[in-house]
């Protein structure tokens, strides 16, 4: 192989892992803010545990990211000092929790994405990528299960968590469009897979699925939306207050 | 009565009492008070910890800071479970707690400041619960005893993890081991007091200690504590903010100066520096859940009429 | 009819038409809707500088950026008083966009990503604002010419300001530098959308033409930006985002490359990067509002009647 | 003067210095977030107004400190790279927005001791002090007719409108004690003077004052609530990405 088709394979790859670990990462930090304040112990119990799940994640994608980079960094140096415009989650798990609906629903929007993701990897070349995509793939089977009954239960509930599902799911629609615009996959099986998939759930939770088919688009290139950087501003702010120090 | 004596009879011969026993009332009453406490004081002290999640300063901290609060809310969940089998409601025992109408412990009603806090509360304050819970482990109360031995198990684990955090700080810049010392100069005397009043003004200690539910005085678990922390301090570098504190070599014991009690009555009362905004956001998560546990409920129902129908 | 003709004639004149004139149906119902829509665009243009406001990274900025906000507030209020004397209801307008029924100006659905979007919003953003609004300020009617010679004072300030916050940015360190070159790639191409379709595609430009509402064609306005534009980006050291952009010696014009149109009718119809949450933040704010509003008309009312009891 | 009673001097002065200037800019950075979030046009405008008027009054509070310490430091040396343990504004001020009744409640309690101490002030020895003292003193006066107008109308609107404003007032009050503990004023005067006026506006707006005297305190050595570490980490980002650079 030549040294410039090594390094073309390197950044698609490195491109992957920041994909798939900051897209945990992102979604970690929303749901880790739940903690303390779900509307019930159990829910407290179980967001943590995806929170818990999609960090470690995080850990093991950044970890092989920097790895693969060869720039000497580690996950910490890729989690907290990259700026927003070098941040590569998808644009979904940055959007605020809201209320324990649009938490649920864009959990759901994000699972029903990640298994079928992590299913695919999972037959990937690189033994590395598919071990990491191997033991998520498990985990995030637990947490589609979770967050599609959240979604049904909501959504045939009552009138006013109905009214609060829909409202969400119309909300959050537009960003899911570009999970399917991804390097290395074949996107219009994941979408064809991933439509089957929540249009089941939808109807068990007799919601409606948006009629728009516009997708908000731009954080493969690192264009966020004003979301990411406050989030970010705090998730960082005590390691970049001591530059260098060990924790 | 006959059936005193013989509970009384069962508990000094190290019998456990099980939930379906006879039990005097007023030992169901304090145990239920006691296990509900120590539920909610599970489910206050995920605030204090929680606030520095978001901004833990690396990510295997903050996936340790994670599994750590999410253990409370499971020592909770056990606790909860203990004092259902009293035949108390735990939705109603909660609501007295946000209505202000029982306690949590008041070591929670402190904010934290910085993270190195989030190392102090391990360190201290799990520290403290451990001595306080360790031998609960053998109370007389099968489920409490038994929910006790798992929580300390955890606990100890955490205290561990807390201890490391201020390892690493002490080890670190001076910036860090200055919010170190800060953090232990705030925590400090807070955490003395958790172990409660001198044994002089502590109420029904006696009664407690007969059916085993109090195994040890106030006074002899904070000695306990004391004794076992100054040296870890000196390890860390740290000084405990007591100019009165020394070592008494004829006891084997470390003296520390005065406790200032009138803090301690302050804070109970709900005059700490976060009694108001802790209750609030309890207050607030259940309100705002109220919502999402009525549709859970209302869905449950829709589906058990319609698997009804389909049985029919 | 004759009033009609008076009408135009006395428009020709170039005397200003004012609120208790008679005016066709038609020119009032434009007039509303130009006049409100630019209102709306004030109120809602503050949200993405307002999120800046607590990042402004000096204290002097902070000032200027949140006396700038405060101007469009004061702005929008002008508009919605200037549309009042048409007869319209200031709140039934407002619901009117809340509801999704009035249009905003395109531009705010944009984000605001960095500190420089903050100063290129007011380079380009104003700038363009800035070219559309002076003509206004000669339009045929009065109340609407006036509040726009204010504003369009007001804005001219802001451009500089602006262009101000690039000017440091551009000498700066190379990030801040890059910071702006990013900004300017974004905003571009929106901004010269702002001046909307071009005229083989613009509707209604000969009716406002000849009542002095619209005084030039959307192409020479844009025109008119790029060619003001284009040397400031070149003085500033920054590239515009287009291959194609030339001089035109000739003509003496900067020629720009294609517009893609596409993007200015999606973001018009809803799908920009901001529509939905720009329209829910404006919501929120109303709705959680209601109450506030509710309660200053309640204590008026009893003000009122206690007056009036003392009077009697 | 010997060197060291100049230091005492100046150490008290660079402390009020800040106590004022902090106070102000962080009641303004907390006002800055209502900007377009109002709950009318005017009350946006409003609002920006007050917190306009603070941030100039934290510039010349701050500078002058920078001065007085004589270490180099301006106004933004101050306000962007000090810790929240090195900032001395008062617990109300970072105390969040919550609803309108909370953010007018809030400013009613502070305007009404921020005039009283800017009056004295305003014949302080120092001339500087004197001259900022006087010129924010204009200003707050009609801040204060501005909060305690709004305290009443709630307070004396609606039922809801009501019972918010009083809860608010109850969760609050046991931040407004510690104003009363500054060096260099008569605290038992200010506060007597603070009563006075405060239960004026209370009756008028048909509230109960809280029977609580504790006084939550601590930001006279820098210790706060869990509130202002957020507010900085939000408020420095930008600046602390970027050390060294002009703006």
């Amino acid at each position: 192989m030549s040294a410039v088709a090594a390094s073309t394979v390197d950044a698609s790859l490195f491109a992957l892992c920041l994909r798939l670990g900051d897209s945990a990462l992102i979604l970690s930090q929303r749901l880790g803010a739940w903690c303390g304040h779900g509307p019930a112990l159990e829910e407290d119990i179980a967001l943590t545990n995806t929170a818990l799940d999609l960090l470690g994640q995080a850990r093991l994608w950044l970890s092989l990211a920097g790895e693969v980079e060869g720039a000497g960094r580690d996950e910490d140096a890729l989690a907290y000092w990259r700026d927003d415009r070098e941040f590569r989650n998808l644009l979904i798990t940055e959007q605020p929790n809201g209320d324990y609906a649009q938490t649920m629903v864009r959990q759901f929007l994000f699972d029903a994405w990640h298994r079928l993701v992590l299913e695919r990897l999972g037959e990937h070349h690189d033994s590395r990528v598919a071990a990491i995509a191997a033991k998520a793939h498990k985990e995030v089977l637990y947490h589609l299960r979770r967050s599609a009954d959240w979604v049904v239960r909501l959504g045939d509930g009552t009138e006013e968590s109905h009214a609060r599902t829909q409202a969400t799911l119309d909300l959050l629609w537009p960003h899911a469009g570009e999970m399917f615009l991804i390097d290395e996959i074949d996107g219009e099986g994941l979408r064809a897979d991933w439509d089957a998939q929540v249009d089941a759930v939808l109807a068990d939770a007799t919601l409606c699925r948006p009629a728009s088919t516009w997708a908000q688009q731009g954080s493969g290139q690192g264009r966020h939306t004003e979301h990411l950087s406050r989030l970010l501003a705090e998730m960082q702010v005590v390691a970049r207050a001591h530059p260098g120090a060990h924790w | 009565s006959a059936e005193e004596r013989a509970f009384q009879e069962a508990i000094d011969a190290d019998i456990k009492v099980e939930p379906r026993d006879w039990m005097p009332a007023a030992y169901r009453k304090t145990l239920t008070r006691q296990i509900a406490q120590h539920a909610h004081s599970e489910v206050v002290g995920m605030l204090p910890e929680g606030n520095w999640i978001s901004r833990a300063p690396s990510l295997k901290r903050k996936c340790v800071l994670l599994a750590k609060v999410q253990d409370e809310a499971g020592h909770a969940q056990y606790l909860y479970g203990a004092v259902e089998t009293l035949g108390a409601s735990r939705d109603a025992l909660y609501e007295d707690m946000l209505a202000g109408r029982m306690k949590y412990s008041s070591i929670f009603n402190y904010p934290t400041l910085s993270w190195a806090d989030i190392g102090t509360i391990g360190w201290l304050v799990d520290g403290a619960a451990i001595i306080n819970q360790i031998p609960l482990c053998r109370c007389s109360y099968g489920p409490y005893a038994r929910a006790m031995v798992r929580i300390c198990k955890e606990e100890s684990f955490h205290q561990r993890q807390g201890f490391d955090i201020m390892v690493s700080l002490c080890k670190g810049t001076p910036a860090q081991k200055q919010m170190a010392q800060d953090a232990l100069n705030r925590w400090w005397w807070p955490a003395v007091m958790m172990f409660g009043p001198p044994d002089g003004e502590s109420v029904h200690s006696a009664q407690s200690a007969a059916w085993k539910i109090k195994l040890f005085s106030n006074d002899e678990l904070r000695q306990k504590f004391i004794d076992q922390t100054v040296p870890q301090a000196r390890h860390l570098g740290l000084t405990i903010p007591d100019a009165d504190l020394a070592f008494d070599a004829a006891s084997g014991h470390w003296r520390i100066g005065a406790i200032d009690w009138s803090e301690f009555y302050r804070v109970i009362k709900g005059e700490g520096p976060c009694n108001v905004e802790r209750l609030a956001a309890r207050n607030k998560a259940w309100d705002e859940g109220a919502w999402v546990r009525e549709a859970a409920l209302a869905h449950a129902a829709k589906r058990a009429k319609r698997s009804i129908g389909e049985a029919a």
